[in-house]
């Protein structure tokens, strides 16, 4: 079997083959790793690689798992997988042309209105997430076409809380 | 002593306080919010009040619904733990007009310290050095302006009430003071419900040293040793210890003795705080005394062997103290490193979220204060800190190794924080030579980013999973849907 | 100091010694049986290695094999917990010959002190005093009963290997002989793989105390206070703390002397525990010297604030001590509990099985030594300790209130264990006011019975659990069957 | 909803109502219960019962339940479903006709043969659990037919581990 696996931005192929029961042998680049496996819980794996025990928790997230090993969380992608969503979400990863909140956030105020012209950069909504302030900024030169929230409303990434047409 | 208590806050603080009523025989009313309705405060006391929406104004921060609360479960005193209304002077006159006892210092001597003008104030006129800056708080930007240039920028724009890191900037020209001003001002308002701000010297390179101090009723004042707490980011401290690196005997008499000064002079009775600058030739400069239990209080707790929320309760029942200052004798060396829902990598922003799975560290000389489980949901209202995981060892040498070590154990999963930094700052050369400064983090880790060297492990774990992976089951209670990493989805935005 | 070391244990002393080792940066071994592929010391160590079928005759007993398995994976020295191999002089005298350090003391003073006979011998010429008794090993019950005669009933038949509470009977007629001593016997071969026994006087009321000592390879001995262990089962402890209840100074001070001479005495290096009766007019008598590391240890590093297997290493890479006799200062006070699978129902019966779910308590003062997790299966080969509970506090009261405290949330569901009666020992007035010998759950607590006064609130439970029911599912983890409850199939048996 | 619950021998009657969401009202005797619950793990629930939380914990047994509360573990059972596999168990609770161990255990020594005469009260099989030994004896006076086992066995409870005939 050969995967291709993400972690950050590096896709890197590797290559896995059964070696008997609880047994696996894998490839990565030049490097080879026997190992052995054991399911503790359902978010607990103790590893044997190549002779040393490790300790892994894992849990799913949406399009990958986080995996926490020795004090470190790598979140980790299956790249033919995500390449198989890849389209739907492309834009949005590419240049971001709205304005949406990085994670799920309190509005705390929106100091535009409906027909205002906005500079690129320009405050369009403060939101507030565990009492620390972001700014949202026009992300170009246009005219508000629309202002879908207001002050207190809880707010999720990818909601767009500001419609603007590009000028 | 009490037979109930109200606690007016959530998470490990909330749990801190439970923790010792516990041991003490005293009943516990917690009061929740709408999105904590699972919260482990909740989940821990004997009986818990909702008090209302998630918005902190509708519910912790509102008064007469706690007070209320007290009144109508019995509890006879109400702790505030840390931040919400714990600092809060008109609460505190509501309390003692209600016939309830407020566990932390009479409503004057919080609003007299509460104002870090009428405060700076008071340390002057007993004696106690304060840091250059205003006297009295300003509105306006131009004169703002003016006292920095009378004072030298680099300045510092604090909130005349609160803590906790919120409502302060920097501003090191007059081009800055405008914006500065308004956003420290907001963010004071938001967080305190007091908008005033007014600015004092800012140190480019000095130390956060404070010291716990305990008053009774009775005029019995002890301080507790200090607490170094230079790691800040985002003018928030992440990780405190005591003793203090490079104190002398000498310097921690006089600033113990300062502290005492202080807490005499504001008349001031139960548990507090003052906080210290202390630059490079080892002059203390007063900042301010946090009329609560301090965050990093449990340091404290492992060096004396005393439990201060105990003491807290004692003294507000209107027990004398009975320890003195010969009794408090440090011994070891501890280390608390502040667990928030924040990401290291994305300049410390807030991680809200679920907590997907939850291992705590355990062992001989660790203690983990935690407010958080596997399961739940980590709301966006209120402040990022899960937990705080305190070690205790013989020297600062072997607490750095056990934080270490506790640290690579403790899984968190579902919400970022900042388990990989901290490893980082512990192993770093200035870190464990004892240089920090409360410019540590900007200086020596701005540009922070994880080291991978186990992605491989990762990617072979993946793969293993995936194979034992039938295991994994939906689960009735997992109802709620995963929140989108916010980083996939990143907008366009700037702090 | 070592770089790597194997531990030739199990359960939970393996991961206390894994602990320090993390915080010392030392590798660790661990070795497996069958049974315990999945243990938790496996999960923990830096490598394991496979050295046989779950008998320990075939594995943690098999001397060959662990030291092979030390040498082959390069560790330097071999830690042996307690039990097993820990008191086993030909094992040691392998390892040396093996050129692996035993970290422990040499075989010769192990075997000296191992044999009873020998080790009474040594005090009595050393000026301990001594419980009267056998100076001679006897396998003749005839011999046995005239010997007995001459101490006077009742009178307690030892194993002169071993300890742990195996291969003793009380015998308080000539009528019991035979079968205690055949019993006995048997109980030391199989634990022990040596099956002489002697005798001694057996006090009905006396306290079990016994001194910490800590012994460099260049003759520097300390001791480091008292450990109470009075409270005992089947022989057994279940209950220790310290500092001991009626303790004087002027007591302390002499049975420490007497613990160092008995150490010095024998030639004594690393940590032992020097074990006394005391009787009720405060003389007190030599048991025995156990040449290990103890279970209860974790009561005296909590007031000291040593950690004994750190210091264990040291003296074993030939480090000097680097403290001595006036650095020892007990702050507090430490109760240990020990959590055995066990059903104090059913005489303390052995509760082998599956740990469905387990939750440790929590909070400052609390630690819990433990070597299980949910989901583990708790083996029927090896002895049922699954964890030590330790709370420390600043007086015997409030560790008391904690202990319970940390118990009431000390859950443990699929094996049955003590903690309902523990809460009960601790609660009760003997308990509280330190009236506490070796025969205290004999006369107060022979027949204990929970108390069910919250059995309506299980009844409530058991229906709201079938209505929240389908958050349950099979998972795949889950393989092994779970065992039938003991007491349903009961056969008929006697002890 | 009436149910029948059993703890330790004692069988009492729980009649329950729903009483909203999350809620319910309950009898046992004399006594009302007014419960509000939430699950919060698999094996973790907070009820409130009047008025005052408690925590529970419980994990499924083959027929029953472990509850955890407070420090004590309960052991609740349906009556009504136990009473529906009654008759298969009856004979083994009533009077023990058979040597079998207590709990799990391995086979120490097997102090009788194939033939031998033996009486009630006889030690029959030595078994030992977590280093304790039990004795096992013959529940009447008769004649071992079979010796099942031997020295060093794991031995379950319901093995038969030596027949003996009734004399």
């Amino acid at each position: 079997m050969e995967y291709r696996l993400k972690i950050k931005e590096e896709i890197l192929p590797v290559e896995v083959e059964t070696a008997g029961e609880g047994k696996i042998k894998a490839n990565i680049g030049e490097a080879g790793f026997d190992v052995s496996y054991n399911a503790i819980s359902d978010n607990r794996m103790h590893l044997v690689v190549n002779g040393q025990g490790i300790n892994v928790y894992v849990a799913d997230k949406k399009n990958g798992k986080d995996i926490f090993i020795n004090g470190k969380s790598y979140f980790v992608q299956d790249a033919d997988l995500l390449e198989q969503t890849k389209t739907r979400k492309k834009g949005l990863d590419a240049d971001p042309t709205e304005v949406t909140p990085p994670m799920p956030a309190v509005v705390i105020s929106v100091p535009v209105a409906q027909g205002d012209t906005v500079t690129k950069g320009q405050a369009v909504v403060i939101v507030s997430a565990m009492k620390m302030e972001t700014t949202l900024t026009a992300p170009f030169d246009g005219i508000v076409t629309k202002v879908n929230v207001a002050e207190g409303d809880k707010v999720m990434p990818g909601d767009i809380l500001v419609d603007i047409e590009k000028l | 002593m009490f037979k109930k208590i109200l606690i007016a806050n959530r998470g490990e603080i909330a749990l801190r306080v439970i923790n010792t009523c516990r041991d003490m025989g005293v009943q516990t009313v917690a009061v929740y919010s709408d999105a904590d309705k699972k919260a482990m405060h909740v989940l821990a006391a004997d009986q818990a009040v909702y008090i209302g929406p998630s918005e902190p104004s509708r519910s912790y921060l509102h008064m007469d619904k706690i007070i209320a609360a007290a009144r109508e479960t019995g509890a006879e005193a109400i702790h505030p733990g840390y931040g919400f209304l714990a600092e809060n002077a008109e609460f505190v006159e509501k309390c003692e007009k209600q016939g309830v006892v407020f566990i932390g210092p009479p409503s004057n001597v919080i609003r007299d310290l509460g104002d870090k003008i009428t405060s700076r104030k008071i340390m002057l006129g007993s004696g106690v050095p304060v840091t250059p800056g205003l006297t009295s708080t300003e509105a306006d930007t131009d004169i703002m302006i003016k006292e920095a240039e009378k004072v030298g920028y680099p300045i510092l724009i604090k909130a005349t009430a609160g803590g906790g890191g919120k409502g302060i900037r920097i501003v090191r020209s007059s081009g800055e003071m405008a914006e500065a001003c308004s956003a420290a001002s907001r963010e004071a308002q938001n967080a305190f419900g007091n908008g005033k701000i007014y600015l004092e010297k800012f140190f480019e390179k000095a130390r956060h040293i404070e010291f716990q101090v305990l008053a009774d009723v009775f005029g019995n004042t002890i301080h507790l040793l200090e607490r170094e707490c230079s790691v800040q980011r985002r003018h928030q401290k992440i990780i405190e210890e005591t003793p203090a690196s490079g104190m002398t005997p000498e310097l921690r008499e006089k600033m113990g003795q300062a502290a005492v000064t202080a807490a005499k002079a504001s008349g001031y009775v139960n548990a507090g705080t003052v906080e210290f600058l202390v630059d490079e030739s080892d002059n203390f400069y007063f900042l301010e005394v946090n009329t609560r239990l301090q965050v990093e209080h449990p340091v404290t707790e492992m060096i004396t062997g005393v439990d201060l929320v105990r003491l807290q309760l004692e003294i507000a029942s209107g027990n004398k103290l009975t320890i003195d200052q010969k009794d408090i004798i440090g011994r070891g060396h501890a280390i608390e490193c502040r667990i928030y829902a924040e990401d290291p990598e994305k300049d410390f922003f807030p991680s809200p979220g679920k907590i997907e799975f939850l291992k705590e560290p355990t062992g001989p000389g660790i203690r983990n204060d935690c407010g958080v489980y596997s399961g739940f949901e980590v709301p966006v209202d209120y402040d990022p800190i899960l937990s705080k995981l305190i070690v205790h060892a013989q020297t600062r040498e072997r607490a750095i190794a056990k934080m270490i070590k506790a640290l690579k154990g403790y899984v968190i999963l579902g919400v970022k924080t900042p388990v990989a930094f901290l490893i980082d700052v512990l192993t770093s050369n200035p870190f464990v030579n004892g240089d920090v400064y409360t410019n540590f983090i900007e200086t020596h880790f701005s540009d922070w980013q994880p080291d991978i060297s186990d992605a491989d492990l990762a990617r072979i774990a993946f793969v293993i999973d995936g194979m034992c992976g039938s295991r994994k089951v939906i689960k009735r209670i997992s109802t709620t849907d995963e929140a989108a990493t916010p980083w996939q989805t990143l907008g366009n935005w700037r702090q």
